[in-house]
C-alpha cells in the first residue's frame, strides 16, 4: 500500500487541475430571459485540439475575481473548436458572467465527471427526457445520438418547458420535429400566446405519445425534482431496468475533482462517481432525491 | 428683532449635534449646544450583570475612547473589589493609553480639526491638495491603533482587557516591533511639525478658562487618584472617591445630554487644560514641539486646544517608548490576571483619556452583579464650557461685525475644537 | 465617473465610521476609487441628494428622525449596507434592560427631567425599517471586512460575508477550546466568524459581538451553558448582548 | 524495512540534526492542549502529548491557502513553490500518520491527484512516535495504532532506548547523518517491544466495535437518535476541524481594491454547517443539522469503507475532546449499537 502517487511523481510534472485555462466568449444567444448559451472558444489553440468531452460531463468555469461555477457542456463532442454553455442566472457567479460582453475572457476547466455511458448506450434505443434546465446537459447527448445516428436504434425525445417563451434552443429544436431519425416530442405546462402548435400539458403526458422496449432501451432523465418524481414513475410503470433509467444530479461544488467533498450524496461524490448516476444508485444513495 | 444663528447637524463631530444661537439686536439671548444622539442608557442596562460583563459593555459608549473607557471601567472594579493589579499590568496600561492618545490625537488634529485650518470640507479634499500631510497623519493614526491592537487585541473596542489583567500579554517579539514602529513614529512627528509651522492659527479670545485633571501620582501621566482644579491662580484637590462633589451632574431642555459645573461654573477637560496643569512635566521633543508651536499657559484660545493635542501626541510617542524600555528592564514576564473573589462593595476611578478626565464607578451586589454604575465622560463635562465659549465667541464676532455665517463657521471651530465625542455623553448619571 | 458613496451613522459609539478611517493603508485609495459625497463625519460639505450607489449605515434606529433618515437613505441608494451590530442586529443599546424600558430611561435621567420631550424609542435594526442588501456585523465591524466588501461591490459582486460560526475559526487558529477545556461560557458556537476568533485568542470568551449565525442553536448552547453551572438569567443575559431583537424573532420562529 | 535502535538520551543530538532536512515541528504545550508547533527550544518539545488539538494536516492541507494569484494581464501564478518547503513534522502518533495516509488516498492516489498537497507531503519528513493512549483514543478499535508506511522515521519506546524503524531511503539519510547514534537493534529490542506492544493494545479503556457497523448504519438510518444528536449539535464545525481525515474544503476569489487581480483561496470548510450541501436557489440538501450529523460518521464509518475499504476515522479522539455537545465518535456508535442510551445533559466527557 505505498503510497506511489506521494513518492514518485514530482509535482514540477503535474497539471495543476485547479488552475482554469481562458477562454474567450464569442457569441452570446440570449435563448430566454436568465438563461442565455454561451459560446466559449479556448484561447490558447493546443487546449482547443485536445479538447475532448463525453455528453454529460460538465466543466467548472470561472469569472475571475468572483468566483467558479459548475456547468454542463450543451455542446457535443463531435462538433470541435467551440465549447457551448447554457447557463442561468443563479447567483454571484452566473450573474457576473452576465455582466460580460462578448470577448471577454473567462476561466475554464474540465471536463468533469462521469458522462453518459455513451459506448455501452451504443446499439440501443435512446429515450432522453429533459424538464426545463435540464436540457442544458441532455442537448450534448441529442447531438451526440443525431451526429453518430448509425450507434443507435430509435431516438426520443421528450422535452417539457413551462411555456413557449422558457422553452430552451425552442428554434433549434422546433427545426427537429420534421425530422425522419428522431422523435422529437415538445410540450408547455401552459400556453398563453395560443401560438404552440405542439402538446400542452405535463412532461408524463408525453408517454402516451410513444412506445418502448424496456428491455433495448436507455433512458437519460435530467430536470428539477418533480420531474424525477413523476417521469421514473412512468419508466417504471413501463418496465425500464433500474440500470438503465439515468439521471445527472446537480449538487454543491467547489472542485470538480472529488476534494472538496460538498457534492456528496451518501457516500458518491457527484464530481467523480455521477453527475449521471443509474435508478439503482439513486435506490442506494440514501440522499440522492 | 429675535433672529437665530443655527448649525443644523455639526459635521466632522462624533455624534449628533446641532447649535442654536439666538440674538436680539447684538444682544446675546441664548446659545445652545443640542445633542440629539439617540439615547443609549448603559448606566441601566448594565445593572444586574455579572462583573467581568459590564467592562464590554461600557467599551461600546465610544469608539474613539473604547480603550479609556474600558480601563477606567476595570480600575473602578477592581479599587471595588480591592484588587492591585501588577506593576507590569500598570505599565501595559499606560501604554495602552499612549496608543489610544497617539490614535486619537492624530485622528482629531489632522482629520477633524486641521481642514478647517487649512481652509477644506475634509481631509478627503486635503488629500488633493497636500497628500504628503494626510498619508503623514495616517501613518500616525496606524501608529497609535497598532499600540492599541496590540495591547487591546483590537483598534476599537479592546477585547483583551479584563479584571486584574490581561487576557494575553503581548509577546516579547510585539513589543519589540512595537517599538520599532515608535521610533519610525518619532520621525513622522517631527515631519509632522514641519507641517504646523506653516499653518495659521486663527486667534480666539475667550475668557479664561478654568482647567481640570487628575493629578499624577508617578509618571503615568494620565492616570491618578486626586482631581486638580485650576481656577484663575489657586489650585483646588479633590479625590477621586469624591467625584460627585466636583462634577454635579445635571440635565438641560435642549439636549440629550447631561452637564457637569464646579462651584456652580464651567470647566474644562482635556489636553489643553492637562497641559496647563501639568505641562510643566513635558520634556524631550515634545517640550520642543511646545515651544515651537507657542504653546503658552494659561491659554485662553480655544483653538490651541488642537496644539495641546499635538504636544501630547509626541509626548505620548516618546513615553511609549520609555514604557517598553521599562518593561524590559523589571523583566518582561507573562502574566495571569489578578484572581479576585466577588463580595457586595463600591469603587470608582478615574483617568485621562484623550478628551479629557472620564470617571466611572460601581456598586456591586454580593452576588458579584452591578447593582449601580455611573459614568462621566469629558465631553459631558465639557460641555457648559463649550456654551460658555460659544456665548464670548458670538459677542466677540457680533463686536468685530461679523456676519452670521462667519459666526456659525466659527461656533463650528469652537465645538470641533474640543474633540467632542457625542456619542459617548448621551447616557448618564447614577442608577 | 467614480461611483458616489454615502457613510452615514445613526444611533451608535461611531465605531464603523472610526473603522472606516481606520483603513489606514487603504483609505487613500478608497477615496480614489469611488466618490464620498455623503459623510456628515468626515467632511462639513455634503451632498445631502444625489443618488448614491452604495450607503453604508452605521448605528440602529432610535427615534421618528433615524427612522426618517434611514427611509431617505434607503430611497437614494442602490444598496444598503448595514454597517455594525448596531445596523445588523440593534446592537448594545438593544440589549436586555433588567427592567422596562421606561423604568431604565427613568434610573438614568431621573422620573421629572425634561426627558418627556424626547423622541426616543427602542433601538432597532435596519432590517426592521428599510430592505438591507448586506450586513457587515461585528462590533465594531471588521476594517478587513469593510475592505473586501468594498472591493466586492466595485466588481459588481455581492461580498461574502462568513456564514460559519466563530469555532471554525478558532480552531483554524488552534486556539485550546475556552468553553470544552475552561468551561468558560464562550458564545463562538453560535456567532458569526469573520474575526478570526479575536477574543478567544485572547483567552477571552467570545461575547457575540458579531451576532448569532443563521441557524444559531440556542436551546443546546443554553443548556450547555448550564451544565457549566451557571444562573439561568445570566446565561441569558450573556448570549443577548448585541443581537437581542434578532433572537426574539429566530425564537418567535421557533 | 531497516530497523535500529537508539539511546534515548541521545535524542537531544538526533534533533539537532532534523534542521538539515527542513524546518522543524514538533509536539509543544499550548495552554493545557499541544500543538504542532516550532520549538524555539528541544526541551520544550513534549514526547510525552496526549494529542495535538489540530492534527499534521494543518501543515499538509492549511487551513487557508491560496492556491493562485491572478491577474487580468498576467494570468496565473500558482503556490507550488511556496509549499514545496522543507518541513520536519516530528513526533507524529501513529494514528495521525494513518491519517495522512488516508489523506493520501484522496488527495494523492485519487483521480485528479492535488499537487498542493502532493508537494507539501513530498517536502514533509514524518518522525512518528508511539504513545500512551488516554480515555479518549480510539485508535485500536480503528485499526490506526500501528502503521507500517507513510512516516521516514519511526520511534517506539523500549526502556531506555527507541526502537527506530526506518521508512524512506530519506529517513535513511537522517539516519546517516545522524553519525554512529542508532545501532542494529537485538532480539531482546524485539522481545520488549512485542512486550509494550501488547501492554499498548491492552491498555485502551475505550474499545469500539466497527465488524458490521457499516450494516448497523444502514439499518438505523431513519433512526430517532440521529434528531437528539441533531438538536444538540451547534453546527460549530469544532468536530470537523480538528479531525484528521475531514478535509472539505471551500473556495473563494479575493481581489485587490478597485481591480479584477487577487487571488484564489481555498479554506476549510465543514459538512456539519448549514451551507455545506446548499446550492443556488436555497435548496438544500441536508437542511436539518440532524441529517448533517449523520452525514459526517455515515461518509466515515460507511462510505469511506465501502470506498476504500477501511474507516476514515483513526480513532485520535479529538472529537471526543472539542465536541461542546458530546456528540463524537464513541457517543455516536455505542448509541447507534444500542449500548447507551444517547447522550447526557450533565457535563462533558472532558471537565
Ligand atoms: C454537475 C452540474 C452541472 C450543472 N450544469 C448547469 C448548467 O448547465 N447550467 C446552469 O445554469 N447551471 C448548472 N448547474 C448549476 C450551477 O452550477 C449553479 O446554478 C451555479 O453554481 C450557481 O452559481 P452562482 O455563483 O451563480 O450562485 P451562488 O448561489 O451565488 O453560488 C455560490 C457558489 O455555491 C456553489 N453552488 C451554488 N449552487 C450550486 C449548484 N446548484 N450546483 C453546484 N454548486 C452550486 C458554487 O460553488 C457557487 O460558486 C450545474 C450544477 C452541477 C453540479
Ligand atoms: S473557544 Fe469558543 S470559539 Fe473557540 S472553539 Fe471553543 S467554543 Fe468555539
Ligand atoms: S470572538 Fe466573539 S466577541 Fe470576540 S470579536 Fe469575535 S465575535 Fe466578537
Ligand atoms: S458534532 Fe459537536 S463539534 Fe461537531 S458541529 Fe456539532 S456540536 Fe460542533
Amino acid at each position: 500500500m505505498e503510497s506511489a502517487a506521494v513518492h514518485q511523481r514530482p509535482p514540477e510534472h503535474m497539471d495543476n487541475p485547479y488552475q482554469p485555462h481562458m477562454a474567450r466568449i464569442v457569441r452570446i444567444h440570449r435563448m430566454v430571459p436568465d438563461n442565455y448559451l454561451f459560446q466559449l472558444r479556448f484561447a490558447d489553440d493546443s487546449v482547443v485540439q485536445n479538447w475532448e468531452h463525453r455528453p454529460g460531463q460538465f466543466v467548472e468555469l470561472s469569472v475571475i475575481g468572483t468566483g467558479e461555477a459548475p456547468i454542463s457542456i450543451s455542446s457535443p463532442p463531435t462538433r470541435k473548436g467551440i465549447l457551448e454553455l447554457c447557463i442561468r442566472r443563479a447567483g454571484r457567479v452566473t450573474s457576473a458572467l452576465y455582466r460580460l460582453p462578448t470577448n471577454a475572457m473567462v476561466g475554464i476547466r474540465g471536463p468533469y465527471g462521469n458522462g453518459f455511458p455513451v459506448e455501452e448506450m451504443a446499439g440501443n434505443d435512446l429515450l432522453i427526457i429533459a424538464g426545463g434546465l435540464g436540457m442544458a446537459p441532455l442537448r450534448s447527448l441529442l447531438w451526440y445520438a443525431l451526429d453518430n445516428r448509425e450507434k443507435f436504434g430509435t431516438v426520443t425525445l421528450m422535452y417539457g418547458a413551462r411555456s413557449p417563451e422558457e422553452m430552451l434552443f425552442r428554434e433549434e429544436l422546433l427545426s427537429l420535429t420534421d425530422v425522419d431519425d428522431l422523435n422529437c416530442l415538445l410540450t408547455v405546462d401552459r400556453d398563453p400566446t395560443g401560438t404552440w402548435k405542439h402538446n400542452v400539458g405535463l412532461l408524463p403526458s408525453l408517454f402516451q405519445k410513444a412506445t418502448f422496449d424496456p428491455n433495448r432501451t436507455y433512458a437519460a432523465v435530467v430536470g428539477p425534482p418533480i420531474v424525477y418524481k413523476f417521469v421514473l414513475a412512468e419508466l417504471l410503470k413501463l418496465n425500464f431496468h433500474k440500470d438503465r433509467i439515468l439521471m445527472s444530479l446537480e449538487r454543491r461544488m467547489k472542485c470538480g475533482v472529488g476534494k472538496c467533498g460538498h457534492c456528496s450524496v451518501g457516500y458518491k461524490y457527484t464530481c467523480i462517481h455521477g453527475p449521471v448516476f443509474t435508478y439503482w444508485d439513486a435506490i442506494n444513495l440514501p440522499e440522492i432525491v | 428683532m429675535t433672529r437665530t444663528i443655527s448649525v443644523d447637524h455639526l459635521a466632522r463631530v462624533e455624534g449628533h449635534g446641532g447649535i442654536t444661537v439666538v440674538l436680539e439686536g447684538n444682544e446675546v439671548k441664548k446659545v445652545d449646544y443640542n445633542i440629539f444622539e439617540g439615547i443609549r442608557l448603559f448606566e441601566g442596562l448594565v445593572r444586574g450583570r455579572a462583573v467581568e460583563d459590564v467592562t464590554q459593555i461600557c467599551s461600546r459608549i465610544c469608539a474613539i475612547c473604547s480603550h479609556g473607557h474600558s480601563i477606567t471601567s476595570l480600575q473602578a472594579l477592581e479599587n471595588a473589589l480591592g484588587i492591585t493589579v501588577t506593576p507590569q499590568t500598570r505599565k501595559l496600561r499606560d501604554l495602552a493609553y499612549q496608543g489610544a492618545n497617539i490614535e486619537s490625537h492624530s485622528l482629531h488634529v489632522f482629520v477633524l480639526a486641521l481642514p478647517d485650518l487649512m481652509g477644506h470640507p475634509s481631509a478627503i479634499s486635503l488629500a488633493a491638495v497636500a497628500p504628503d500631510a494626510v498619508k503623514l497623519a495616517l501613518r500616525l493614526k496606524k501608529l497609535g491603533n497598532t499600540v492599541q491592537e496590540v495591547l487591546g487585541g483590537r483598534a476599537i473596542h479592546p477585547v483583551n482587557y479584563v479584571i486584574g489583567g490581561f487576557g494575553k500579554v503581548p509577546t516579547t517579539d510585539q513589543l519589540l516591533s512595537l517599538k520599532e514602529q515608535l521610533k519610525e513614529g518619532l520621525e513622522d512627528c517631527k515631519r509632522a511639525l514641519d507641517v504646523l509651522l506653516t499653518v495659521p492659527i486663527p486667534d480666539f479670545v475667550n475668557e479664561p478658562i478654568r482647567c481640570a485633571a487628575l493629578a499624577p501620582e508617578d509618571e503615568a501621566f494620565f492616570f491618578g487618584n486626586t482631581i486638580e482644579i485650576l481656577d484663575g491662580t489657586t489650585r483646588k484637590r479633590i479625590p477621586v472617591s469624591d467625584y460627585r462633589t466636583f462634577t454635579n451632574e445635571h440635565l438641560v431642555a435642549h439636549s440629550h445630554a447631561k452637564r457637569s459645573l464646579f462651584e456652580g461654573r464651567s470647566y474644562m477637560v482635556g489636553a489643553l487644560a492637562r497641559l496647563t496643569l501639568n505641562g510643566d512635566r513635558i520634556q524631550g521633543l515634545a517640550r520642543q514641539v511646545m515651544e515651537a508651536l507657542k504653546l503658552k499657559f494659561p491659554c485662553a484660545n480655544i483653538v490651541m486646544n488642537n496644539i495641546a493635542q499635538v504636544v501630547e501626541l509626541v509626548y505620548s510617542v516618546e513615553h511609549a517608548l520609555d514604557l517598553i524600555q521599562e518593561l524590559f528592564e523589571a523583566g518582561y514576564a507573562a502574566e495571569t490576571p489578578v484572581p479576585y473573589e466577588v463580595k457586595a462593595c463600591a469603587g470608582a476611578a478615574a483617568t485621562e483619556v484623550p478628551r479629557g478626565t472620564l470617571f466611572y464607578s460601581y456598586e456591586i451586589d454580593s452576588k458579584g452583579l452591578i447593582a449601580g454604575a455611573d459614568v462621566i465622560t469629558p465631553t459631558a463635562q465639557n460641555f457648559n464650557n463649550v456654551e460658555d465659549q460659544m456665548r464670548a465667541t458670538v459677542t466677540q464676532g457680533l463686536g468685530a461685525g461679523a456676519s452670521d455665517d462667519t459666526i456659525a463657521q466659527r461656533l463650528q471651530i469652537v465645538a470641533r475644537a474640543y474633540d467632542p465625542c457625542i456619542s459617548c455623553s448621551v447616557h448618564l448619571v447614577r442608577v | 465617473m467614480k461611483p458616489k458613496i454615502g457613510i452615514f451613522g445613526l444611533s451608535g459609539c461611531w465605531g464603523e465610521q472610526i473603522a472606516i478611517l481606520n483603513c489606514e493603508d487603504q483609505l487613500l485609495d478608497i477615496i480614489g476609487a469611488v466618490d464620498i459625497v455623503d459623510f456628515l463625519g468626515g467632511s462639513s460639505v455634503n451632498d445631502a441628494e444625489s443618488r448614491l450607489l452604495v450607503s453604508f449605515v452605521e448605528g440602529s434606529v432610535a427615534n421618528a428622525r433615524e427612522e426618517a433618515k434611514i427611509r431617505q437613505i434607503r430611497e437614494r441608494s442602490d444598496l444598503v449596507v448595514a454597517c455594525g451590530s448596531c445596523a445588523c442586529f440593534g446592537g448594545v443599546s438593544a440589549m436586555d434592560a433588567p427592567f422596562e424600558r421606561p423604568k431604565v430611561i427613568e434610573t438614568v435621567y431621573g422620573s421629572n427631567g425634561p426627558i418627556k420631550s424626547w423622541d426616543i424609542g427602542p433601538h432597532r435594526p435596519l432590517s426592521d425599517f428599510v430592505k438591507v442588501d448586506l450586513a457587515i456585523p461585528g462590533c465594531p465591524m471588521e476594517t478587513t471586512e469593510f475592505v473586501r466588501a468594498v472591493s466586492a461591490l466595485l466588481n459588481g459582486d455581492m461580498p461574502l460575508m462568513p456564514t460559519y460560526p466563530v469555532c471554525l475559526e478558532c480552531k483554524m487558529k488552534e486556539n485550546e477550546c475556552l468553553l470544552v477545556q475552561r468551561g468558560l461560557p464562550c458564545a463562538g458556537p453560535v456567532t458569526m466568524a469573520g474575526c478570526d476568533a479575536r477574543c478567544p485568542s485572547h483567552n477571552i470568551a467570545c461575547i457575540g459581538c458579531r451576532g448569532p449565525v443563521e441557524e444559531a442553536n440556542m436551546a443546546s448552547i443554553e443548556q450547555i451553558f448550564g451544565d457549566k453551572e451557571l444562573p439561568k438569567e445570566q446565561i441569558k443575559l450573556k448570549l443577548r448582548v448585541f443581537a437581542a431583537p434578532v433572537l426574539d424573532r429566530t425564537e418567535e420562529r421557533g | 524495512m531497516k530497523i535500529l535502535k537508539m539511546a534515548k538520551h541521545d535524542l537531544d543530538f538526533f534533533a539537532s540534526v532534523l534542521p538539515a532536512f527542513g524546518e522543524v515541528y514538533a509536539p509543544v504545550q499550548r495552554g493545557k492542549g499541544f500543538v504542532f508547533d516550532k520549538p524555539s527550544a528541544w526541551s520544550e518539545v513534549r514526547m510525552d502529548y496526549t494529542r495535538t488539538i489540530l492534527p499534521p494536516k494543518k501543515l499538509l492541507l492549511p487551513p487557508r491557502e491560496t492556491t493562485f494569484s491572478f491577474d487580468p494581464d498576467q494570468g496565473f501564478t500558482d503556490n507550488l513553490a511556496e509549499a514545496s518547503k522543507p518541513v520536519v513534522l516530528f513526533g507524529v502518533h501513529p494514528y495521525d500518520i494513518y491519517g495522512l495516509n488516508i489523506l493520501d488516498r484522496v488527495y494523492a492516489e485519487a483521480k485528479f491527484p492535488d499537487p498542493y498537497y502532493i508537494a507539501r507531503r513530498r517536502a514533509t519528513v514524518v518522525i512518528g512516535i508511539d504513545f500512551v493512549p488516554d480515555d479518549k483514543h480510539c485508535a485500536g478499535s480503528m485499526n490506526a495504532d500501528f502503521v507500517d508506511h507513510g512516516f521516514d522515521i519511526f520511534l517506539s519506546d523500549i526502556g531506555d532506548d527507541y526502537l527506530v524503524l526506518v521508512g524512506t531511503s530519506r529517513g535513511d539519510d537522517i539516519v546517516v547523518k545522524s553519525g554512529c547514534l542508532m545501532q542494529p537493534a537485538t532480539e531482546a529490542d524485539f522481545a520488549e517491544y512485542k512486550k509494550r506492544s501488547r501492554i499498548r493494545r491492552d491498555s485502551y479503556k475505550t474499545k469500539l466495535e466497527l465488524g458490521d457497523l457499516p450494516e448497523i448504519l444502514e439499518m438505523e438510518y431513519n433512526s430517532k437518535v440521529w434528531d437528539d444528536f441533531g438538536a444538540r449539535c451547534l453546527s460549530c464545525s469544532s468536530c470537523s476541524m480538528v479531525c484528521p481525515t475531514c478535509y472539505c474544503f471551500d473556495v473563494t476569489d479575493e481581489t485587490e481594491l478597485g481591480n479584477r487581480a487577487g487571488r484564489r483561496i481555498r479554506s476549510w470548510d465543514s459538512c456539519l454547517l448549514r451551507t455545506h450541501a446548499l446550492v443556488a436557489g436555497g435548496e438544500n440538501f441536508r437542511e436539518e443539522r440532524s441529517s448533517r450529523v449523520k452525514f459526517r460518521f455515515y461518509h466515515k464509518q460507511r462510505g469511506f469503507v465501502a470506498e476504500y475499504g477501511r474507516p476514515s476515522c483513526v480513532g485520535c479522539g479529538r472529537c471526543v475532546e472539542v465536541c461542546p455537545a458530546e456528540i463524537n465518535i464513541i457517543t455516536v456508535i455505542e448509541t447507534i449499537r444500542g449500548e447507551r442510551d444517547g447522550i447526557s445533559s450533565s457535563a462533558p466527557a472532558s471537565a
